[in-house]
């Protein structure tokens, strides 16, 4: 919104609101930037940088499984600037909480989440499966990097 | 009144892919929908991990079927981002190129399938009749109608010649006559302006809120195009205006996409009379270094992201593909509800939806118990039983 | 009393009745699908396409709904049929007058056509299913639309003709053919009306296939289907042979097969702007539908209605 | 600004113009120059490197040894006391032949980008279609005109 609005500007502001809760910034070139943040700050910082940086628009959540952890990159858009919050989940205990109440669009990249990656997504109101099908073998998460087609289809192998 | 419920989909007339909305009625009136997806989930995403850079951009570009060129450029974008590769200015243009005369393909396509939904037929014929135009164009600089397989990382496959750009820059003047035409059919119909107007509303501030991109987004008054916002490739340097409405309807959806195809135009010749000098592509090795990237694109139905990492081997550690009908998805519920059996269509068809694009990604299913699949032998012997019973032998009829 | 009902068979099921009907229905079936396509840029069917479709409908599986009634499910498209070949009777064919004709043909025409509508709203109805439902709904809704303007359209030149009889409506314009332009708004009424009755653009909401499928057809398949789409062709051409009829002064006396001539000349040309009327709208909803039928429609009549009395009592 | 009927004169001037459609089986559709239809292989260049397997999205291609021409002769073994036969290789290139699977191939030609050779073409061949699915695998041996 603000046009003279600069990457640095930007973490600077985060970096006075949140303080040491993030780390490993990048930033990668014009309008591109990473950073890392435990998934209790989510919430919070998701909610700051709609509210106060102008960050109206969810792009999308992209989930991935990185070994011994799930790391979750939310896309916050604003103009000319895309904000990339990193979290990661361990995999014994891969909760976060929703953010549905600040991005009622977030609904099905959050089911996504759940599905393919079997993370557990809290305060997800409950609903269908998306996009796998209700009778899929559950606890089967088909983006891990362990799963393969014939852990959910052995006849077909 | 009794409650009807009506499913719409998976498999409708309507809906050319498979999507699935239940409507209860009471009369003719909508009183709740729900939108059901994931009928066409493909697995991409996960075969994209066990595929190299170059299988994987075959792959992308068959996310879908009309903004193939768009899931690619995104692809690639992300992907060279993640590589830190510099693509020449003349591959960027070209892109650029492909990208618009995409756009008024996918845009012209729209406009016939509304024209469909409405039970207007004839605009339908005549626009798709249209788009043969910029097809051609299409198939005579890439070779293929739909999949134009153009882009690799580091650049393009294919030159424009000379000719090719005279060609293309006679077809967009027919174009241009002709979406002057549509415009005006547009604004004046009266059967067409009844369907239309105040049909699926959408207000600004619903549309902020549920996330809406692309037309949908601008038809309700929010000026969101990442080739403005977000400016890639060499939209930066090229002049064009981002086309909103206010008028938060399906009216205002069609005039949005109308106009575009006029902008759509002008960056055609803007980019061709000003094509810069230079390789097509830089040599690119098979292995990229690790990293990662987002590419941002605005295909034509909206923004489209993907999020590309690399680890370092000849294929990416992770793709996600979020395309643009995905975002939209939350606002169908909400122009659906009080509004009329019969708008469904349309308000469905307005945010031009791709339902297979958005679930991109599992696997074939075969035969599980219960079910059966018969062979083409054992249809065969079938329908000849059934003729039989019917008096009448195909027996001899040659396979 | 052996030959008249000899005479009654051979014009019901032969001339000018099912084998007539149902061929030059099928003609102009094609001619419609044929000139939709030509102004469409398109090539459009051969003209055996209508027949070939009957026949391959014929040979196909029937399949009934559990749910159905398969008694009434199976004789409604006979019913239709019968209707429609019954009403052709008493509209002059073949020179000035029809097969049979007494005062009031004219309403029972109307009558003998509506009961196809209400064959098609019964059959959707007792198949059942969600779409067929809402498709009869609308079916009879909009038979109330429509019927109103129509029956008040042929009002007006009856009254200018001072008879209730169809052939004596033509003879009676046959005779005073300056008085024909009077009617033109009822004309026009009356084509759009019964645009209306054969449920086509814009008024196809009945089995506006995007939105309910196949209306109150979807349940129907093979020669139960074929026998409804062929009620439907015959209807076309009954409904323009009526208007050809009362509007249009009919044979304009002409006898035998010249007055023939020119019946299917007139049929022609009507089929040609119903078809014209198919390309050029977009399909509307189905209250949009009823308030231009009763906002315009009606009041139009009405207004024939008007000049014709007036008309009538100046001659 | 409401105008009914608006289309018309459009819809009488298409009544009086040819129609649009090409008749296809009748009439055959032009392919621009560079179409990217059936994928042909001059087999004689190839080197059988198999840049084109490994970049193919489909799996659509194979390339396959062919057994070389050899010399044949033979003599009569002094130990054994009849005629053995011999068979040498020629000296000389390896050859190859290819097999493409049109039911799998995407025609993206990346085969014939990634070919160092340009042993692969694309052609403007389009009617494709089979009734069987074996006839949808071509072989190509030699100078790619002959094919099964």
């Amino acid at each position: 919104m603000t046009e003279g609005r600069t990457e640095e500007a930007i973490k600077e502001k985060l970096e006075v609101r949140f303080g040491t809760n993030l780390s490993n910034w990048t930033i990668q070139r014009k309008g591109r930037m990473y950073v890392e943040l435990p998934r209790e700050a989510l919430v919070e910082v998701v909610q700051f940088a709609k509210e106060e940086l102008g960050f109206d628009h969810l792009s999308t959540i992209t989930g991935l499984d990185a070994g011994e952890h799930l790391e979750l990159i939310y896309h916050l858009f604003a103009k000319g600037m895309l904000l990339n919050l990193r979290t990661k989940l361990p995999l014994s205990d891969p909760k976060v909480k929703t953010i549905i109440q600040l991005f009622p669009g977030a609904e099905p990249y959050e089911r996504e989440l759940e599905d393919m990656l079997g993370a557990t997504v809290e305060g997800l109101p409950p609903g269908r499966h998306y996009p796998l099908p209700e009778d899929f073998p559950p606890g089967q998460h088909p983006l891990r990097k362990s799963w393969k087609v014939s852990d959910a289809y052995p006849e077909e192998v | 009144m009794s409650k009807i419920t009506i499913p719409l989909g998976p498999q409708h007339p309507a809906l050319k892919e498979p999507g699935n909305f239940m409507l209860v009625l009471e009369g003719e009136q909508i009183v709740g929908a729900t939108v059901r997806l994931g009928y066409n989930h493909r697995g991409i995403e996960k075969a994209c991990e066990d595929r190299s850079f170059i299988q994987d951009l075959y792959l992308i570009e068959r996310v879908c079927g009309i903004c193939s060129h768009s899931h690619t450029t995104c692809f690639c974008m992300a992907t060279e981002d993640a590589a830190k590769i510099e693509v020449p200015r003349r591959a960027q243009a070209i892109r650029v190129l492909v990208g618009e005369l995409e756009r008024v393909h996918s845009h012209l396509l729209w406009l016939g399938v509304a024209g469909h939904e409405i039970g207007f037929d004839t605009l339908f014929m005549y626009s798709w009749r249209d788009r043969e135009q910029v097809l051609d164009c299409l198939e005579m600089i890439s070779g293929n109608r739909v999949h134009y397989a153009l882009n690799t990382i580091g650049g393009v496959r294919r030159d424009i010649t000379l000719e090719q750009k005279a060609e293309i820059l006679k077809r967009m003047d027919i174009l241009e006559e002709r979406t002057k035409y549509y415009i005006q059919l547009a604004t004046q119909e009266p059967t067409v302006l009844a369907r239309a107007k105040g049909v699926g509303h959408l207000p600004t501030e619903e549309a902020k809120k549920r996330g809406a991109v692309g037309p949908t987004a601008r038809a309700s008054n929010l000026p969101f195009d990442v080739r403005k916002d977000d400016p890639y490739l060499l939209y930066d340097e090229l002049d064009f205006k981002v086309i909103t409405s206010d008028s938060c309807d399906v009216f205002g959806r069609l005039v949005v996409r109308v106009f575009e195809l006029l902008e759509s135009f002008k960056l055609i010749r803007q980019v061709l009379n000003d094509l810069p000098e230079g390789p097509i592509s830089v040599k690119v090795p098979r292995k990229l270094p690790a990293g990662e990237g987002v590419g941002h694109y605005e295909a034509p139905r909206g923004e489209d992201i993907h999020y590309v990492r690399t680890n370092g081997t000849e294929k990416p550690d992770r793709v996600k593909v979020r395309a643009p009908t995905l975002a939209n998805f939350s606002s169908i519920a909400y122009m659906l509800e009080g509004g009329y059996l019969a708008d469904a269509p349309i308000v469905i068809a307005a945010i031009d939806p791709c339902f297979s694009c958005t679930d991109r990604a599992i696997s074939i299913r075969t035969s599980t118990e219960g079910e059966y699949s018969l062979s083409w032998e054992d249809l065969r012997k079938l329908g000849i039983e059934f003729y039989r019973s019917q008096g009448i032998d195909f027996s001899r009829v040659a396979k | 009393m052996v030959s008249e009902t000899l005479k009654a068979s051979f014009s019901l099921l032969v001339f000018p009745g099912l084998l007539f009907l149902s061929s030059f229905g099928m003609f102009s079936e094609w001619l419609d699908r044929k000139l939709y396509a030509r102004m469409q840029y398109r090539v459009g069917p051969p003209w055996f396409q209508p027949f070939a479709d009957f026949v391959k409908l014929m040979g196909k599986e029937v399949i009934i709904p559990e749910a159905a009634d398969e008694a009434l499910f199976k004789i409604l498209p006979s019913f239709a049929g019968a209707a429609v070949c019954t009403s052709i009777l008493m509209i002059p064919v073949w020179g000035p007058s029809s097969v049979y004709s007494f005062q009031g043909d004219l309403i029972a025409v109307i009558y003998l056509l509506t009961i196809p509508t209400v064959s098609f709203f019964l059959g959707g109805w007792s198949s059942t299913s969600p779409y067929a439902a809402i498709g009869s709904l609308r079916v009879l809704t909009q038979l109330f639309a429509y019927e109103v303007p129509l029956l008040m359209a042929v009002l007006g030149p009856a009254i200018l003709s001072g008879t209730w009889s169809i052939t004596g409506i033509s003879a009676f314009f046959a005779s005073h053919p300056a008085l024909l332009p009077v009617n033109l708004i009822g004309l026009v009424v009356s084509l759009v009306a019964l645009q209306g009755k054969l449920e086509r653009v814009p008024f196809d909401i009945p089995h506006g296939e995007t939105e309910i499928v196949g209306g109150a057809f979807t349940e129907y398949s093979g020669r139960l289907l074929a026998f409804f789409l062929l009620a439907m062709d015959m209807e076309m051409v009954v409904g323009a042979a009526l208007i050809s009829a009362v509007f249009l002064g009919g044979a304009m006396g002409l006898p035998g097969f010249l007055g023939f001539l020119l019946f299917v000349l007139k049929s022609i040309m009507i089929i040609f702007i119903l078809s014209a009327m198919r390309a050029l709208m977009a399909r509307i909803r189905i209250d949009q539908m009823i308030s231009f039928c009763w906002k315009i429609l009606a009041p139009l009549s009405l207004l024939q209605v008007l000049i014709n009395l007036i008309v009538k009592g100046t001659i | 600004m409401v105008r009914p009927a608006k289309m018309l004169k459009e819809l009488i001037g298409s009544l009086c113009t040819e129609p649009i459609t090409v008749r296809y089986p009748y009439q055959k559709l032009r392919m621009p120059p560079k179409y990217r239809g059936r994928i042909a292989c001059k087999a004689d260049l190839c080197v059988g490197c198999r840049l084109c397997v490994r970049d193919c999205p489909s799996d659509a291609i194979q390339i396959l040894p062919l057994p070389g021409e050899k010399y044949q002769f033979s003599y009569r073994s002094l130990l054994e006391g009849k005629k053995v036969n011999v068979q040498i290789e020629k000296p000389g290139r390896k050859k190859f032949k290819a097999v493409i699977d049109l039911g799998k191939c995407l025609f993206c030609a990346q085969c014939a980008e990634s070919c160092p050779r340009k042993a692969l073409l694309e052609t403007e061949d389009y009617e494709l279609a089979a009734l069987t699915k074996d006839r949808l695998i071509r072989t190509y041996e030699g100078d790619g005109k002959t094919e099964q």
